[in-house]
C-alpha cells in the first residue's frame, strides 16, 4: 500500500497556476541578491552572503547542507541519494536536513535563503508554456517568490527570458520564440543555476469497463480531456465485456456510469473562486473556455468559433502612465483599492513607495479606447451553445465572466496578462492583452465562461458574493459543458448528467472547422453519469478501485502502479506531466559562484537511478529544463535540443571531479581531498 | 501550681467544606468546628488524657496543637512562646521537643524505608547525630522501646502492629523531646500488645521525664495512664481534672454516660448503664446552648416543670423529632401493618408514645396539653404547627445558653449548667432520682 | 448542591476553560511558520508581494496577533466563527456540517470500546489469572500498541479487499442514520475504539477485582446472593466508577483518534477537516475546531461527572 | 437441642510463605438461642471460622477437614446453592466494620430488602416495608426516610444497625456477630450490644459472638471459648471464664485489660505477641509467651481436657475444657495465679477459684 500520505495531497491542492498543478519543490539556496550584484553566476566572488557574514575559509571537502521537505518522502529519498553522490566523489561532507511543508516553503521564499549556502530541493508545476521551466526558477523578480530560492539575478537572463515571451517580434514569430528559447537552453546549461532532476508523469488506474482512456498531463484536466476530446480524437467510453485494450472508436459504447476517486474535496465550483486542482477537476465537467488544447499545448478555438490576433502595437506597461490613477500603498505593499489592479506602473514600488499609479478596469476600457493595448484578439462565438439552463452564450457572456474574474483568487494569473474584454458584437468579442504577448493565445483566453443569469442571481441577492458559485452555497453551478451536476456531498461525492443539449452534440463535431477526426467520433461524451468520490488517501483511493468501488483513480503512489500495472484486472496509463524536481546550488556563496563548481554538481545527479530507485520509473529524467509537453513553442528541434545538452545532464562522477579539481586549482582553495 | 509546658487558649479549628467560590459568594458557608474554643494546660511530667467520641475532634486538637495542621484561632504557648505566631523555620526548631506519636503505625511508616532510617531520619533533619553516632543513638533507641538492634535493617510491613508502634514510639524519641502527643497509639492493638505499649509508655515517662498529651477513646485505657483528663463533646471540653476528680464518681451527666458505657469484663457486674439518646450531632451545625442538651439525661426542667427526668428527655426527643421532621413518618416509623399518615388520631397518640416511651399521660398537665394539641397537628401532617404548639412548655434552659466552664476547685472545670447554683434543685432531683 | 446547579456551574466554567483554549491554539497557529496566504500562493510565480500584502491586509492578516485574536474573539462572542480563507464558506456552517459524522463515528467507536470493554473486562476480573485472563490481557496489551491507521489499513486490507465483508468507502449516498450506515461504521468504529477497548478493559478488569476482594461482597455473598447477581448488581456499579473516569479522559484521544481513522475510512468527519485547516493554516477554522471538540471533551468529562454520582452516591456535585 | 455443631474444623491458607493453618482441629456447638462467645486476638482464627461456617472461605484459603452441622445437615457437603439457601437465611452474619460491610452505591434499605426478595420470596413492596420495620427495630429513628438513605448518610452507629438489620432480615437462627461493636464509640456499643440482645432473644436466635473484648463476652455470652494462634485453648461458661480461667492466655488476656477503678500502677502483659502462623511453635504454642512453661511445653501438644478430670474433652459438646499441660499433670511446676474479685459478690463457682 501506498506510503504516500495525505499530506502530499494537501502539498499538491495549494498550489495555483494558471494550467499547471504545481507540486512542491525544492531548491538549493544563494543569496538573495541586492540590485547591485552583478549577478552573472560568477561575477559576485566574494561571498558575502554567508549567513553570518563572516566569510569561511572555503575548503575541500566542501561542507553544504541539503535540504527539502519532509512529508514528500519520495523527494527526501531524492536528495539523499544526491547526497551520497557527493559524497562519493570525496570533495563533499553533506548533510541532509527536512522540514515540515509549510515551514520549508516559508524557509525558501525568505529573499535571505540563497546567502545561508544550503542546497534546496523544491518541486514546482509547469504548464505548456516554456516559461514555466526557467522563469520561475531564474527570474530576478521572483526572488523571494516562488522559487528563485538562491537569488539568481541576472540582468542578461532576463532579458532573454522576457524578450522570449513578449515584444512584437515574438509576439507575432513562434519560430523566433522557439529560438530564443533554446538559447535560454543553451545559456542554462552552460550557468547550471539550477539543476532539474526530473519530470513527473500523470498516472491514471481504471478497472477493464473503462475504454479508451487516455491521459493529460495535467491532473485538473484529465476526466474532461478523456470523456471527449476532439482536438486528439478521444473518446472514453463504458463497456463491462469487451477488452479494454481494443479501443477502436467503432467499438464505442453509449451510457453507462463512471466513477472516478479524486484525490481531494474541491474547494470549490465557483472557477475564480478556487485555486485548487481539484476544484478545476470538478469544475472542466460543467464549464467551458473559448478554447481548447492538444496535448502539446496547441491551441484551438472552442466555444469560439474562431479567432484572430488582429493587432499588435509596441506599448509596454508604462505607456498606460496618463491613464492610471494613484492609490496608497502600505508599508508592507498592500494597495488600498476595490477595484482590481490591472498594471502597477514599472517604476513604482508598493512596497517602497506611499503612493503607486496603478491601472484599474475603468482606466483599461478608456485606455483600449484610445486605442493603447498591447494585443487584440477577436472571437468569434458559435452560435446556438446553450448553457444548462437554456441560456445563449453571447458576447456578454465573456465579457461578464471577465468582470467576474477580478479580484478573485485567480485575478493575479488572469490579470498579468489581460488588459480587457470587450463585445464587438453579439457574437463578436475581443480581448487585450497589456502588452505584446507570445502566450497571449493561451493565456488571454483562460477563464470560463459563465451565465450571465447567474452572475446577475448573485448580484441581485444579498445572500449572495461572489465565489459562491457552488452547491454549499445552494448555487448550482451552471455552464456549457457536457455535463450538469447532479449532487453533490461536501467531502463525500459529486454527480453528474450528460447535458442533453451540449453543444457540439448539438452542432455535430464535423461543424468544428479545425476538427478533421474519423466519422466515428461521437459528437460528444458517450457516457451517461459521473460519480466523483472524494477519497484523499491513497490507500483507500487504491483500496476502493480494487475493491470494485470507483472505476478509476489517479495520483496514486508509485510503488503500487506496478502491482496495477503487473494485474490484468487494471490498465495504468502514464503521461509525462509539467511537474519537476529541482535543486539549486548557492551560487552567490563562495565556491558556488564559480559555475564549474555547480556543472560538477549537475555531473553528480544520477537522475537516472533516481527515477528507477525512488520513484520506480514512474518519472522521467530531465535531460534538458523542457519536458515534452512544452517542447511545441520551447524549442526549435527537441532531439537536437536534447542531443546538445543531455552531455551536461549526465551523472558523471570524473567529469565532476576534474572540474572541482579546476576552481580548486584556480582559486587555490584548500583541500585535503 | 507550677507553669504549666503547654498551655491551650481559646483554640479553634474549622474545616471549610464550602462548595467552592460560587457558593461562599452566595453566603453557603459551610465550617465543620472540630475544635472550638479549647482551653487546656499540660503540666511537666504529666499525662494529660483526652477522651471523646469519634467525631469529637480530639484528633484535630492534638494536631492543631502542635500545627501540624494551622489553626484557625487562639494560642498555644509552648514555655510561654505562643506556637501559632512561629515562623516555619522556628518552628521547626520547636518541633525537636514536640513530638506526635500516630494512631495507624504502618501509614505513618514510610513502607520504603527501614526501620534504622525511620528512627534516624530526625535525627538527620534536626542535625543531631551522624556516622557512627547516628548508628549508636538508632540501637539505642530501638532498645529502649523494646526491639533489637538487629530490626533497623528491616522494613516496617515486617514486623506486627505493636512493633510497628514501638517503631513510632522510637522515632519520636529520637530528638530528645519534651512532650509526646500520642493519638490514639493503642487503639489498633491487641489487648495483650496495649499493654506492653502503655507500659512501655509510663517507663519511658519516667526514665525521660517526659509529658503525654494521650488521646483516646478508651477510657479505661485513658484513666489508667493519665493524671489528668479532658472530656471532649463536640469541639469543646466539657470537663476537665485529675483523673479521680473525673472518674470518681463522674460529674458532667457526659463523662458519666461515657463511663457507664464500657462494657465490664465481669459477667456478673450489673452496673446501670446510661444510654445516650440519638448520635453525636453533626458539627456542621452544633445544638445551640450547650452542645450536649440534644442527648443529656439529665437535661434541665424549665421552671414551673417537675417530672421524672427519663419523661422529659423523652418528650424533649419527641420534641427536636417534630423540629427536625418534614412528614408524620418521619415522627413515627410506617410499618407492615399501620400507616401513621392513615391511622386515628387516637391510635397516633399511642404509637407516638410508644415509639419515644411516654407514658398515656404526661404527668405534667401543661405539657400533656401541648403534647396533645402537637399530636393533632401531627395528624393533620402539619408538623410547624406541632412544633408550635411545643415551643413553649417543651423547652430546657440547656438549650438556650452554653455553660461556662466552672471550676469546682483546682483547676477541676466542668462546663455544665447543673454546676450552676441556680440549677440546684435540678441536681438533687437527679440525686433522687438516682436511687 | 444540586444537580442544576452542578450543572450550571460547570458549564459556566467551560468559558474560561474554552478561552484559554482559544488563546493557545491561536498562539500555537500563529507561531508556525506560514499563514494561509502564504499556502494560497506561495508557489504561484504569477503573485507578486503586492498582491500577497493585499491578500493579507484584506484577511486582517497583516495586524499584530493580539488584534487578530481580539478581533476574532468579538466575532464568535457575537456567533460569527469567521470564513474559511480559501473557500469563503462559513467556518461555522463547515463545522456544524462535519459535526455530526465525527459524532457519530466517535458514538461507535465508544459503544463498541464499552461493549467489548465491560464483559471482557467482568471476565477477566472473575477468572483473574486463568487462561481466558492471560489471554484478554494479551490482547489488551496488542489492542493498546496497535496504531490506529495501520489497524485501519488491515481491517480494509482483510474485511473488504480480501474477504469482501465491507465496503472501502462509506455508503456516501445514504443518510447518517441508515442502517447501512451501521454495517460500515463497523470497521471504522472497531479501528477508533479498539485502544479504547483495550484500556477500558484493563481498567475495568483492575477495578472489579480490587472491588470483589471488598467487604462489601463478603457481606453479599453472605446474604446467599447469587455469584451472578453480586457481580452484575453489586460489583459492576462500584467498577464502573473508576471506568466512567477513563472513559471521560478517552474521549480526547478518541477524538484525535477519529483524525486518522477519518482519513483512513474516507470519513467526512471534522478530524479530516483538520487535517486540511492545518495544512492550509485556516486560523479560523482551526480555531473553531478546536473550540468545538474541546467543547465536547468538556462535556463528555460533565457527562462523567454527573455519572459519577448517578453511581456512586457518595459523590457531592461540587 | 444443637443447632450447630463443629466438629474437627481445619482450614489453611496456601501462601508463598507456606501453609498457613488458620483453623486448627475447631469443635464446638451451640445450641438453638444461646449466646456463644468466641475470643481471641488478632490472628487466632475467630473470622476464619466465622466464615467457615458460612463456607465463605476463598481461595488461597480451604476447608480441609472437620464437619460443620447445621441443624443436623454437614454444610460441607451441600452444593454450591444449598449453601447459599441458608447464608443470609438460616445462618446470617454481622460484619465488624459496617462502613465496608455495606455496598457504598446501594440504598440500605435495598441492601436489607434484597435477601428478602431472594430467600422469601416478598415483592418489592413487602421487601420494603419489612426492611423499614426492621430499621425501626434496630434503632433507627425515622425508617421509612432512612430506607432510602445510602450508608454514608449514615453515621458509624447507624451504619452497625444496618448491617445487623441486614443480618436478622430472613430471620436466621444463627446469627455469627463477628465483632460487632468494635470500630464503635462506648455509648453506642453498648446501646448495640443491648439492642443484639434483645432482638436474639425477640427472634429466638443464637448468637455466635466473635470479639477480643473480653467486656463484652461478659455482658453477652453465656458460653466462651478462648482461641490462640487457630486453636481452641479454653471452653467454659462465661461464669467460668471470669472467675475460674484454667488456661495462663486467658489469664494474661483478662489482666492485661486496664479497668476503670483498677489502681495498678501497671498493667500485666503477656510477652511477645501472637505467633507467625506460618511457624506455630512446637509443643504448646503458647509455650514461648506462658509464664509458666517449662520443657514439656516445648515438647508436648496439649489437648483438650476437662481441667478437673484431665480427661480428654476435644469432641464438641465439651462444656468446659482447657488446653494446658497442667491439667494431664505433666507440669512440674503448676500454674501459679490468683484470682480476686472486688467487691462483695458471691462468687457463683464456689471456692476452687485458684488452683
Amino acid at each position: 500500500m501506498s506510503e504516500k500520505s495525505y499530506f502530499d495531497g494537501a502539498t499538491r491542492r495549494r498550489t495555483l497556476q494558471a494550467m499547471g498543478a504545481a507540486s512542491v519543490v525544492s531548491v538549493t539556496g544563494l543569496a538573495g541578491c541586492s540590485d547591485d550584484d552583478s549577478g552573472n553566476g560568477n561575477g559576485n566572488g566574494n561571498g558575502n552572503g554567508n549567513g553570518n557574514g563572516e566569510p569561511e575559509e572555503v575548503s575541500f571537502p566542501l561542507e553544504v547542507q541539503l535540504e527539502t521537505n519532509a512529508d514528500n518522502s519520495d523527494r527526501v529519498e531524492m536528495v539523499e541519494l544526491v547526497a551520497a553522490s557527493l559524497e562519493d566523489t570525496g570533495y563533499f561532507e553533506t548533510n541532509v536536513e527536512t522540514f515540515e511543508f509549510n515551514d520549508f516553503v516559508a524557509r525558501i521564499l525568505n529573499p535571505e535563503y540563497g546567502d545561508r549556502g544550503h542546497i534546496g530541493c523544491v518541486g514546482l508545476s509547469g504548464t505548456f508554456n516554456p516559461e514555466s521551466f526557467c522563469n520561475a526558477l531564474h527570474h530576478s523578480g521572483n526572488i523571494g517568490q516562488c522559487c528563485n530560492m538562491s537569488g539568481v539575478s541576472d540582468p542578461e537572463l532576463d532579458d532573454m527570458m522576457d524578450s522570449a515571451r513578449f515584444g512584437i517580434e515574438v509576439s507575432q514569430d513562434p519560430d523566433l520564440r522557439r529560438e530564443r528559447y533554446d538559447e535560454i537552453w543553451h545559456y542554462l546549461a552552460e550557468e547550471s543555476y539550477s539543476s532539474i532532476a526530473n519530470f513527473s508523469v500523470e498516472d491514471a488506474i481504471m478497472n477493464n469497463s473503462v475504454h479508451g482512456f487516455n491521459g493529460w498531463p495535467f491532473n485538473e484536466g484529465l476526466l474532461s480531456f478523456a470523456l471527449y476530446s476532439p482536438t486528439e480524437n478521444q473518446v472514453t467510453w463504458m463497456d463491462d465485456d469487451a477488452d479494454p485494450r481494443e479501443t477502436d472508436l467503432s467499438d464505442v459504447q453509449e451510457g453507462g456510469t463512471l466513477r472516478v476517486g479524486v484525490v481531494e474535496n474541491p474547494d470549490s465550483f465557483d472557477p475564480p473562486y478556487s485555486s485548487d486542482t481539484t476544484s478545476t477537476f470538478v469544475q472542466s465537467l460543467i464549464f467551458e473556455q473559448l478554447v481548447t488544447s492538444d496535448l502539446e499545448g496547441n491551441v484551438y478555438p472552442w466555444l469560439a468559433e474562431s479567432y484572430e490576433i488582429v493587432d499588435v502595437q509596441d506599448v509596454d506597461r508604462a505607456d498606460y502612465e496618463e491613464y492610471m490613477i494613484s492609490v496608497a500603498a502600505d508599508e508592507e505593499g498592500a494597495i488600498d483599492t476595490t477595484e482590481q489592479i490591472i498594471v502597477v506602473h514599472p517604476d513604482d514600488d508598493p512596497v517602497g513607495d506611499d503612493e503607486v499609479r496603478v491601472l484599474t478596469p475603468e482606466e483599461a476600457a478608456d485606455a483600449v479606447a484610445d486605442g493603447v493595448f498591447g494585443m487584440r484578439i477577436q472571437y468569434e462565438l458559435h452560435e446556438g451553445v446553450t448553457f444548462h439552463n437554456g441560456e445563449e452564450l453571447t458576447a456578454e457572456n465573456v465579457v461578464r465572466s471577465y468582470e467576474y474574474y477580478e479580484n478573485s483568487n485567480v485575478s493575479a494569473q488572469t490579470f498579468d496578462s489581460v488588459l480587457h474584454a470587450e463585445a464587438d458584437d453579439e457574437y463578436t468579442v475581443s480581448v487585450y492583452a497589456q502588452v505584446p504577448d507570445a502566450e497571449a493565445e493561451r493565456e488571454l483566453p483562460g477563464v470560463y465562461i459563465l451565465s450571465t443569469e447567474q452572475l446577475d442571481e448573485i448580484e441581485a441577492d444579498d445572500d449572495l458574493d461572489r465565489g459562491d458559485i457552488d452547491p454549499r452555497e445552494d448555487l448550482t453551478p451552471i455552464g456549457t459543458g457536457p455535463y450538469t451536476l447532479e449532487e453533490f456531498s461536501d467531502q463525500q461525492f459529486a454527480e453528474y448528467e450528460k447535458y442533453d443539449d451540449y453543444w457540439v452534440e448539438e452542432m455535430g463535431v464535423d461543424t468544428i472547422p479545425w476538427f478533421d477526426g474519423p466519422a466515428e467520433f461521437p459528437d460528444g461524451p458517450v457516457i451517461d453519469e459521473i460519480e466523483l468520490e472524494f477519497i484523499p488517501d491513497d490507500a483507500t483511493r487504491s483500496g476502493a478501485l480494487q475493491n470494485d468501488e470507483v472505476d478509476l483513480t489517479y495520483g496514486l503512489a508509485t510503488a503500487t502502479l506496478d502491482d496495477f500495472d503487473a494485474s490484468d484486472d487494471f490498465i495504468v496509463d502514464i503521461v509525462e506531466a509539467g511537474a519537476y524536481d529541482y535543486f539549486q546550488t548557492p551560487l552567490n556563496v563562495e565556491p558556488w559562484d564559480d559555475k564549474r563548481l555547480r556543472q560538477a554538481f549537475n555531473h553528480l545527479i544520477p537522475r537516472e537511478v533516481i527515477v528507477e530507485e525512488v520513484f520506480n520509473g514512474y518519472r522521467n529524467p530531465a535531460w534538458t529544463d523542457i519536458p515534452e509537453l512544452a517542447r511545441g513553442l520551447g524549442t526549435a528541434d527537441y532531439d537536437a535540443l536534447e542531443a546538445e545538452i543531455r552531455p551536461t545532464n549526465e551523472y558523471d562522477p570524473e567529469r565532476a571531479v576534474e572540474l572541482i579539481e579546476e576552481v580548486i586549482a584556480d582559486h587555490g582553495y584548500e583541500s585535503t581531498v | 501550681m507550677t507553669e504549666p509546658i503547654i498551655r491551650v487558649e481559646g483554640l479553634r479549628k474549622y474545616y471549610d467544606t464550602t462548595g467552592g467560590f460560587v457558593d461562599r459568594l452566595l453566603g453557603n458557608e459551610q465550617l465543620v468546628k472540630a475544635v472550638d474554643g479549647v482551653d487546656l494546660e499540660l503540666y511537666e511530667g504529666e499525662t494529660l488524657g483526652i477522651v471523646g467520641e469519634s467525631g469529637c475532634g480530639k484528633t484535630s486538637l492534638g494536631r492543631a496543637m502542635l500545627r501540624l495542621i494551622e489553626p484557625t484561632d487562639g494560642s498555644v504557648y509552648y514555655h510561654g512562646e505562643d506556637l501559632t505566631e512561629l515562623s516555619s523555620r522556628k518552628l521547626r526548631a520547636v518541633r525537636k521537643d514536640l513530638q506526635y506519636i500516630f494512631q495507624d503505625p504502618l501509614s505513618s511508616l514510610n513502607p520504603r524505608m527501614t526501620v534504622g532510617d525511620i528512627v534516624g531520619e530526625p535525627l538527620d533533619i534536626h542535625g543531631l547525630a551522624s556516622g557512627a553516632e547516628r548508628n549508636e543513638r538508632i540501637y539505642e533507641l530501638l532498645d529502649v522501646v523494646g526491639l533489637s538492634p538487629s530490626h533497623a535493617d528491616r522494613y516496617p510491613h515486617e514486623f506486627s502492629g505493636g512493633q510497628r508502634q514501638r517503631i513510632g514510639i522510637a522515632r519520636a524519641l529520637a530528638v530528645d523531646p519534651e512532650v509526646i502527643v500520642c493519638d490514639e497509639p493503642v487503639s489498633a492493638l491487641d489487648v495483650s500488645v496495649q499493654a506492653q505499649i502503655l507500659n512501655l509508655l509510663e517507663d519511658l515517662q519516667e526514665e525521660f521525664g517526659l509529658s503525654y498529651i494521650f488521646i483516646a477513646h478508651d477510657l479505661s485505657v485513658v484513666e489508667h495512664i493519665s493524671d489528668r483528663v479532658a472530656v471532649m463533646y463536640l469541639g469543646e471540653i466539657v470537663e476537665t481534672g485529675t483523673t479521680e476528680e473525673v472518674y470518681q464518681p463522674p460529674n458532667h451527666p457526659y463523662a458519666e454516660a461515657l463511663l457507664s458505657a464500657i462494657p465490664e469484663p465481669d459477667p456478673l457486674w450489673d452496673g446501670d448503664q446510661i444510654l445516650l439518646s440519638g448520635s453525636v450531632p453533626s458539627p456542621l451545625d452544633p445544638p445551640s446552648g450547650c452542645r450536649f442538651h440534644s442527648r443529656c439525661p439529665k437535661i434541665i426542667q424549665p421552671d414551673g416543670v417537675d417530672v421524672d427526668p427519663s419523661e422529659w428527655r423523652s418528650a424533649m426527643n419527641f420534641k427536636h423529632r417534630i423540629d427536625d421532621g418534614s412528614s408524620v413518618e418521619a415522627v413515627v416509623a410506617r410499618t407492615r401493618d399501620e400507616d401513621p399518615a392513615e391511622v386515628s388520631r387516637e391510635r397516633l397518640d399511642t404509637l407516638v408514645r410508644s415509639e419515644f416511651d411516654l407514658p398515656d399521660r404526661l404527668s405534667d398537665p401543661d405539657l400533656e396539653t401541648a403534647f396533645s394539641e402537637a399530636i393533632d397537628a401531627v395528624h393533620d401532617d402539619d408538623l410547624d404547627a406541632a412544633a408550635d404548639a411545643l415551643a413553649d412548655r417543651f423547652r430546657s434552659p440547656c438549650e438556650a445558653e452554653p455553660p461556662d466552664a466552672i471550676d469546682v476547685g483546682g483547676g477541676h472545670r466542668i462546663a455544665c449548667h447543673l454546676q450552676d447554683e441556680q440549677y440546684a434543685d435540678e441536681r438533687l432531683r437527679h440525686a433522687d432520682h438516682a436511687d | 448542591m444540586s444537580l442544576h446547579r452542578f450543572i450550571l456551574k460547570r458549564l459556566l466554567s467551560i468559558i474560561p476553560i474554552l478561552f484559554g483554549v482559544s488563546v493557545i491554539t491561536f498562539g500555537l497557529v500563529y507561531l508556525t511558520p506560514g499563514d494561509p496566504v502564504d499556502q494560497m500562493v506561495a508557489l504561484n510565480p504569477h503573485v507578486s508581494p503586492s498582491d500577497e500584502a493585499t491578500l493579507r491586509a484584506q484577511y486582517g492578516l497583516d495586524r499584530p496577533a493580539w488584534e487578530q485574536y481580539l478581533l476574532w474573539m468579538s466575532n464568535v462572542l457575537t456567533g460569527d466563527f469567521g470564513q474559511v480563507y480559501s473557500s469563503g464558506r462559513d467556518v461555522s456552517s463547515v463545522v456544524l456540517q462535519r459535526l455530526p459524522e465525527t459524532i457519530v463515528l466517535g458514538l461507535f467507536g465508544w459503544i463498541f470500546a464499552l461493549v467489548i470493554a465491560i464483559p471482557a473486562g467482568i471476565y477477566a476480573a472473575v477468572n483473574k489469572d486463568q487462561l481466558g485472563d492471560t489471554v484478554s490481557r494479551f490482547l489488551a496489551l496488542s489492542g493498546i500498541s496497535i496504531p490506529n491507521f495501520w489497524l485501519g489499513l488491515m481491517l480494509i486490507l482483510i474485511f473488504s479487499l480480501i474477504l469482501g465483508l465491507f465496503p472501502v468507502l462509506p455508503p456516501s449516498r445514504e443518510p447518517l442514520y441508515h442502517p447501512r450506515m451501521l454495517w460500515y461504521l463497523l470497521l471504522p468504529g472497531v479501528t477508533i475504539g479498539t485502544a479504547a477497548a483495550a484500556s477500558i478493559m484493563r481498567v475495568m478488569r483492575t477495578s472489579m477485582a480490587e472491588e470483589l476482594n471488598k467487604e462489601y461482597v463478603t457481606a453479599a455473598r453472605a446474604k446467599g446472593l447469587p455469584e451472578r447477581q453480586i457481580v452484575l448488581k453489586h460489583v459492576l456499579r462500584n467498577s464502573l466508577i473508576s471506568v466512567v473516569t477513563l472513559a471521560a479522559t478517552l474521549t480526547a484521544s478518541i477524538v484525535a483518534g477519529s483524525v486518522v481513522v477519518e482519513v483512513v475510512f474516507n470519513w467526512p468527519g471534522l478530524g479530516r477537516e483538520f487535517i486540511m485547516a492545518i495544512n492550509g493554516r485556516e486560523m479560523n477554522l482551526i480555531m473553531a475546531i478546536t473550540l468545538f471538540t474541546g467543547f465536547f471533551v468538556i462535556i463528555a468529562n460533565l457527562i462523567a461527572d454527573i455519572l459519577y454520582a448517578v453511581l456512586d452516591p457518595r459523590i457531592r456535585y461540587e | 437441642m444443637t443447632l450447630l455443631e463443629v466438629n474437627d474444623l481445619t482450614v489453611e491458607f496456601y501462601t508463598e510463605d507456606g501453609v498457613v493453618r488458620a483453623v486448627d482441629g475447631l469443635s464446638y456447638e451451640i445450641e438453638r438461642g444461646e449466646k456463644f462467645g468466641v475470643v481471641g486476638e488478632s490472628g487466632a482464627g475467630k473470622s476464619v471460622t466465622a466464615l467457615s461456617l458460612m463456607r465463605l472461605i476463598e481461595s488461597p484459603g480451604r476447608i480441609v477437614k472437620g464437619e460443620i452441622r447445621f441443624d443436623g445437615t454437614d454444610i460441607l457437603e451441600l452444593s454450591e446453592s444449598e449453601v447459599r439457601d441458608i447464608r443470609g437465611n438460616r445462618i446470617a452474619m454481622i460484619f465488624q466494620d459496617a462502613q465496608t460491610a455495606l455496598n457504598p452505591v446501594y440504598t440500605v434499605g435495598e441492601q436489607i430488602a434484597e435477601a428478602m426478595r431472594h430467600h422469601l420470596g416478598y415483592d418489592d413492596e413487602e421487601a420494603r416495608t419489612r426492611a423499614i420495620e426492621l430499621l425501626d427495630q434496630v434503632g433507627i429513628p425515622e425508617a421509612e426516610l432512612r430506607y432510602s438513605d445510602y450508608p454514608h448518610e449514615f453515621s458509624g452507629g447507624m451504619q452497625q444497625r444496618a448491617v445487623i438489620a441486614i443480618a436478622l432480615a430472613c430471620d436466621p437462627d444463627l446469627l455469627i456477630a463477628d465483632e460487632p461493636t468494635t470500630a464503635l464509640d462506648v455509648t453506642i456499643e453498648a446501646k448495640i450490644l443491648k439492642q443484639i440482645e434483645a432482638l436474639a432473644e425477640e427472634f429466638d436466635t443464637a448468637i455466635q459472638l466473635i470479639t477480643h473484648d473480653l467486656g463484652v463476652v461478659a455482658e453477652l455470652c453465656d458460653r466462651v471459648m478462648v482461641m490462640y494462634a487457630g486453636q481452641p485453648v479454653e471452653k467454659a461458661s462465661v461464669e467460668q471464664l471470669f472467675y475460674d480461667p484454667k488456661h495462663p492466655y486467658t489469664v494474661g488476656l483478662m489482666s492485661s485489660i486496664p479497668r476503670i477503678g483498677d489502681r495498678r500502677e501497671r498493667l500485666q502483659t503477656i510477652p511477645g505477641t501472637m505467633p507467625d502462623l506460618v511457624e506455630v511453635p512446637t509443643g504448646c504454642s503458647f509455650h514461648p509467651r506462658c509464664p509458666y512453661a517449662e520443657e514439656a511445653c516445648r515438647q508436648t501438644e496439649p489437648q483438650l481436657v476437662d481441667p478437673d478430670t484431665g480427661d480428654v474433652a476435644t469432641d464438641a459438646a465439651a462444656e468446659r475444657a482447657a488446653a494446658c499441660l497442667e491439667y494431664t499433670g505433666e507440669l512440674t511446676g503448676g500454674l501459679d495465679y490468683e484470682v480476686t474479685v472486688e467487691g462483695d459478690e458471691q462468687l457463683p463457682i464456689g471456692d476452687e477459684a485458684d488452683d
